[in-house]
């Protein structure tokens, strides 16, 4: 095969261990030389590359991934598709799938959060799917520095930039605040779509003789390597590979967004699948694998930006806003007709072919032939070793803290205060969470909630994950991650359908980090098998380290769940002066990685809050019950900062006040993170109901119609100020840190 | 006294939305013959003599004018005449 | 009333537009796709937020160059309304059927919310369902949405009544509050908050209601006058 | 082949939101000697010699490069050597 000057030949390739630069390992090569039956030359070895990247092949953590359940009643489309679908009846389902930007999102932050976001909207539509909600979740330092400022006011931009000018709403998600995310922040975007089973599309390339086409934004030299890029730990050279970081161009993908839905309402569409990591090379041969068939293209006919690109470079590219359709042989023009109407052009460039191979032709050579099985399906799987840290069994003996605290309020102030639990107001008003005129429960509440037009049903969503607990112990911690999506969902009125999740981790190659994913999948599935949410969906973002430091253990759940009436609609905010305040659950007087352990000693240790599955399930079904029999007014989860935390949040921006009364331990019952406990409120007629139909409620106090918060305990009355006192604290905690410098 | 005008552009090779949708109106407007529509900023401020040094400009462009990670510039000082 | 909902390549409330109209307001309306050139019977035009053409450049400024914005002058000039809601009234300044021109929020930022608004002109064809003075809630998401004019055009606008909506608590550095403004002729509305998404209960808010069913009360009475 | 560089900047007495912000960052970065920041486009784009008269390129600015009511522009078309 002849080779362009400037590019290694195979020889060189071998020589020059040129294959380590690109990422692959010495046995990995020979393993390409093996397949082939000769050596790869340049681009062929790119392909192996990203392929073979962990970004693309979860060579390190599908052994990981096998352990959650994937399917269940509902599930239409586990993973291995652009996003998972679960069926919501009336021959509607919902799209879904987290995934991260991190590495991108460290070194050019607007465009790196906003091409994630980008990347992740065409999972969904590439299913066929309208998208009609994006969340996000995000890890940065803490905003005493002046770089996590930096980062979080551009991340927050490009996520808004891309968002709301393609025109879906940004409704949920989570900010939490720490040391461990400093020169690593996290960025991972979900977006949820809605889509008629008639409408399901797939990558798949099936029927010979198909014609392969290119659609959207044409190709340029950007983004080349992003997949291995992603797939490696951020270094201070990591500033040299700079050009892996995309432009993104939410305008070309609101009209590739419009034309893909009208394309695929006619039926000459066999296949679709975005142009994600790797691009041309990972959409190609994953349609053509996951088909059992070939796929031959042209590249002379890709939609080019640049001059004299490379088969290599066209093949690695991570131009944006572009996608790969199989078509009917013979409907080319219809489809054609369809892009150009939204001033977009559908290059057919290829065709389905028997012979299961990829091969790629360009100025009338062949540039490349690989087996797509290769390439796909027959990628290394590593099966890490994984060690259990010395520093966890130690945490697990601790003996259990016990903090003593005198002043109530200065204590309550600064939970509120500390960026991970104030009000993210100034993060959410700057998206559009009401484009498209659905969302009847905007950011701010437990869940966002999304009416389904034309139906009484809604659906909620969410994402959460606590590191610190995971820190601790990441098999409890994957547990409560799960556990408390389910709650925010259940507060919400809806029934949790499924999860996807996001894996954030260090470099698996360390054994201790090894552990910590595999524990952390085991918490997660087994709290998905036991609430009945299957995964369905997710992503996996490793080498998440700074100089050789990892950052905690950070998966992140993205939930959503099924609102059968929208009257169900619930939120946390109290209702009304006179209605009665409940709790659900006990405090059990745990504080190891609580916020009151970090704001008291600036660390966290100890074990985790435990969790029981089969209480957490029992409470959900049982709240739920109660919310669907109409009789709770408002619902709150019990979370990071416990249970006056929760109060003071559902009294924020109502005008209403609070009268507790409490005994026991005044610090448990404040300020400790038991799991599986709510904090409702209803009407004084309907108190009996309540503890008939929910086992642990029982009543702490009343709302009250003025505006104050009043705590009363055996030692006497320990907080009695005006809530706004509390809520500009809350509310002004991030504004404040971003504009003190 | 000088001024100083600073021009940002993107890099070469990375995409220009703007550029091309700007280039696509230019061509409805009547204007096919143009090609290659790159949009950039423009910065102009005054600056002391004594601050102005290039050191300190290059500094000023680098870390908050450019993002170099997909930007460059370019920039001039001029003398000002009257203040 | 047969309503147009003008669609541009970037526009993203053109459906918020069209359910307000057919559910809110519950009369006839249909999708106009750019490139056409004709309005004809059509009763009212209403052109709607997103970022036409990506924003890119100004907002608004290449949309202006379509091929309905002479059908658009047009149906203006007839005296039909004609409603430009955030894109929509940056289009129509640029456009030059309204004055002054939309900047950047003073803050910078993007910004979503819903905001307080005074009714400072209740004897429009939009508004006359409010009362003078009413405060009334409406959503607001825009970047660009600080409304600029020189002095001249100010006390115009102040002599005429030209202004219909004022901010209560100016969110984004507008000129002497302004949240909306009429042309001379009363025909045309420009206006940075969204009534189209405050028209239904359950999403909590129905204040943009009345200024639809303005529009169409002064269309029956229109009628009404024409036959009668 | 011509290449016309076109410069897009407020017109004095239209706030700059986005100058007095980069204001105050180049006075925390350690230089309050700056002052007057304004900011503005850069437009660059090719054009055929026979279409790029002083009329066209006017047109251009006029109707689409700047906002004449916040805007002011000016332009210089350089001869491009080698195509
Ligand atoms: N943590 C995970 N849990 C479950 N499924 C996962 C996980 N990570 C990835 N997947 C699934 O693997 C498939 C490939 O993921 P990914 O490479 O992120 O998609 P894409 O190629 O669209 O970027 C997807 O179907 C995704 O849902
Ligand atoms: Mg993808």
């Amino acid at each position: 095969m002849p080779q362009l000057q400037h590019e290694p030949t195979a020889e060189e390739i071998a020589k020059n261990r040129l294959y380590l630069k690109m990422g692959l390992k010495e046995n990995e090569y020979e393993r390409i030389i093996e397949v082939l039956g000769r050596k790869p030359n340049y681009t062929e070895t790119g392909l192996f590359a990203v392929m073979w990247s962990e970004h693309c092949s979860y060579k390190t953590s599908k052994p990981v991934l096998k352990r959650f359940p994937t399917s269940g009643p509902r599930v239409l489309q586990g993973p291995g598709e652009g996003a998972g679908i679960v069926d919501i009846g009336d021959h509607q389902a919902v799209v879904f799938k987290i995934e991260s930007h991190n590495h991108p999102s460290a070194i050019e932050p607007y465009q790196g959060a906003a091409t994630g976001v980008g990347g992740i909207i065409r999972d969904v539509f590439s299913m066929g799917a309208r998208p009609i909600a994006l969340l996000n979740s995000l890890r940065f330092g803490p905003l005493t520095s002046s770089r996590a400022r930096y980062l979080f006011e551009e991340v927050v931009s490009g996520i808004a930039g891309y968002g709301n000018c393609i025109g879906i709403p940004t409704v949920g998600g989570e900010v939490a605040f720490d040391a461990s995310y400093e020169g690593n922040p996290l960025v991972n975007a979900m977006c949820v779509g809605l889509i008629n089973h008639e409408d399901i599309q797939k990558g798949q390339a099936s029927g010979i003789g198909n014609t392969v086409m290119y659609v959207g934004a044409a190709t340029g030299r950007d983004g080349i390597h992003g997949a291995t890029f992603a797939s490696e730990e951020l270094t201070e050279a990591s500033d040299e590979k700079r050009p892996a970081v995309q432009v993104g161009d939410p305008f070309m993908e609101k009209l590739l967004l419009e034309a893909t839905l009208e394309a695929i309402k006619s039926d000459a569409i066999v296949g679709i699948q975005d142009m994600g990591a790797a691009g041309l090379a990972s959409s190609s041969s994953e349609m053509a694998s996951k088909a059992g068939v070939g796929i031959e293209m042209n590249l002379d006919l890709v939609p080019q930006r640049e001059a004299g690109m490379t088969p290599y470079e066209m093949m690695l590219s991570e131009s944006q806003e572009r996608m790969l359709l199989v078509v009917k042989k013979g409907r080319e023009a219809e489809i054609q007709e369809i892009f150009r109407k939204w001033d977009l052009y559908a290059a057919a460039c290829g065709r389905v072919i028997e012979e299961k191979v990829l091969r790629l032709l360009h100025h009338g050579t062949v540039a490349a032939e690989v087996p797509v099985d290769a390439l796909v399906k027959d990628a290394p799987v590593y099966h890490m070793p994984s060690q259990e840290p010395a520093q966890y069994r130690a945490w697990q003996e601790q003996e259990a803290w016990r903090p003593e605290i005198t002043n109530y309020k200065e204590i309550l102030l600064n939970l509120l205060k500390d960026p991970t639990i104030a009000s993210k107001e100034w993060v959410y008003n700057q998206y559009d969470y009401m484009v498209q005129t659905n969302t009847v429960v905007s950011p701010g509440s437990d869940a966002a909630v999304v009416r389904i037009r034309g139906t009484q049903k809604a659906l909620a969503m969410t994402t959460d994950g606590n590191a610190k607990y995971l820190k601790l112990d990441p098999e409890a911690g994957g547990k409560i991650a799960v556990c408390e999506a389910a709650r925010n969902i259940i507060c919400s009125g809806g029934e949790p359908l499924a999860v996807t999740d996001n894996l954030n981790f260090g470099n698996p190659e360390k054994p201790d980090v090894f552990w910590q994913i595999e524990k952390a999948a085991d918490g997660i599935s087994a709290a998905c098998r036991t609430l009945e949410t299957p995964v369905i969906s997710g992503n996996v973002s490793l080498y998440n380290e700074t100089n050789g430091q990892a950052i905690d253990p950070t998966p992140v759940i993205g939930m959503v769940g099924l609102i059968e009436n929208v009257h169900h609609i619930t939120t946390v905010s109290v209702k009304a002066p006179g209605d009665l305040i409940y709790v659900i659950g006990r405090a059990k007087g745990e504080f190891g990685g609580s916020a009151l352990q970090r704001l008291l000693t600036g660390d966290v240790f100890g074990r985790p809050p435990q969790i029981d599955l089969e209480l957490e399930k029992k409470r959900e079904k049982q709240l739920l019950s109660a919310i669907k029999a109409g009789i709770i007014q408002s619902a709150h989860d019990i979370s990071e900062g416990g249970l006056a935390v929760a109060v003071a949040e559902s009294l924020f921006n109502t005008k209403l006040g609070a009268s507790l009364t409490i005994s026991g331990d005044n610090v448990s019952e404040l300020f400790d993170e038991t799991q599986s406990r709510f904090i409702v409120t209803v009407k004084k007629e309907d108190a009996e109901r309540l503890t008939t139909m929910v086992e642990d409620a029982y009543p702490i106090g009343f709302v009250t119609d003025g505006p104050r918060l009043t705590i009363q305990t055996e030692d006497g009355i320990i907080i009695d100020d005006e809530v706004s006192f509390y809520e500009n604290a809350w509310k002004g905690a991030i504004p404040c840190l971003m504009t003190a410098n | 006294m000088k001024k100083v005008k600073v021009y940002v552009t993107l890099k070469e090779g990375v995409l220009d939305p703007q550029g091309k949708a700007v280039e696509g109106a230019m061509h409805r407007l009547g204007y096919p013959e143009a090609s290659g529509v790159r949009i950039g900023k423009f910065i102009e401020f005054a600056m002391t003599d004594d601050a102005c040094s290039d050191q300190n400009i290059r500094e000023l462009c680098e870390k908050l004018f450019a993002n170099t990670v997909i930007e460059e510039f370019r920039y001039e000082v001029e003398e000002v005449t009257s203040p | 009333m047969k309503t147009a909902v003008i669609v541009f390549p970037g526009s993203n409330c053109d459906r918020d537009m069209y359910e307000a109209i057919q559910c809110g307001l519950g009369v006839e309306v249909e999708y106009v796709w750019h490139a056409e050139t004709s309005l004809a019977g059509f009763d009212a035009i209403m052109i709607p937020g997103g970022f036409s053409y990506g924003d890119y450049l100004r907002t608004g400024a290449i949309a202006r160059f379509s091929n309905i914005m002479p059908a658009i002058v047009q149906a203006a000039n007839e005296g039909k309304p004609v409603l430009g809601v955030c894109n929509g009234f940056q289009i129509l300044l640029e456009a030059g059927l309204l004055p002054g021109a939309l900047i950047r929020n003073k803050n910078l930022k993007f910004m979503c919310r819903t905001v307080d608004l005074e009714v400072v002109n209740p004897h429009t064809m939009f508004s006359s369902l409010y009362e003078k003075g009413e405060v009334i809630h409406l959503p607001i998401a825009h970047g660009e949405g600080n409304y600029y004019c020189d002095e001249a055009t100010l006390a115009k606008l102040h002599a005429e009544n030209r202004i219909v909506f004022n901010y209560q608590n100016n969110p984004n550095g507008s000129v002497a509050d302004i949240a909306g403004i009429i042309n001379e002729k009363g025909n045309v509305l420009g206006m940075m908050p969204h009534p189209e998404r405050a028209v239904d209960a359950l999403l909590g808010n129905v204040s943009g209601l009345r200024l639809f069913q303005s529009i169409l009360k002064h269309w029956r009475d229109s009628v009404a006058t024409v036959t009668a």
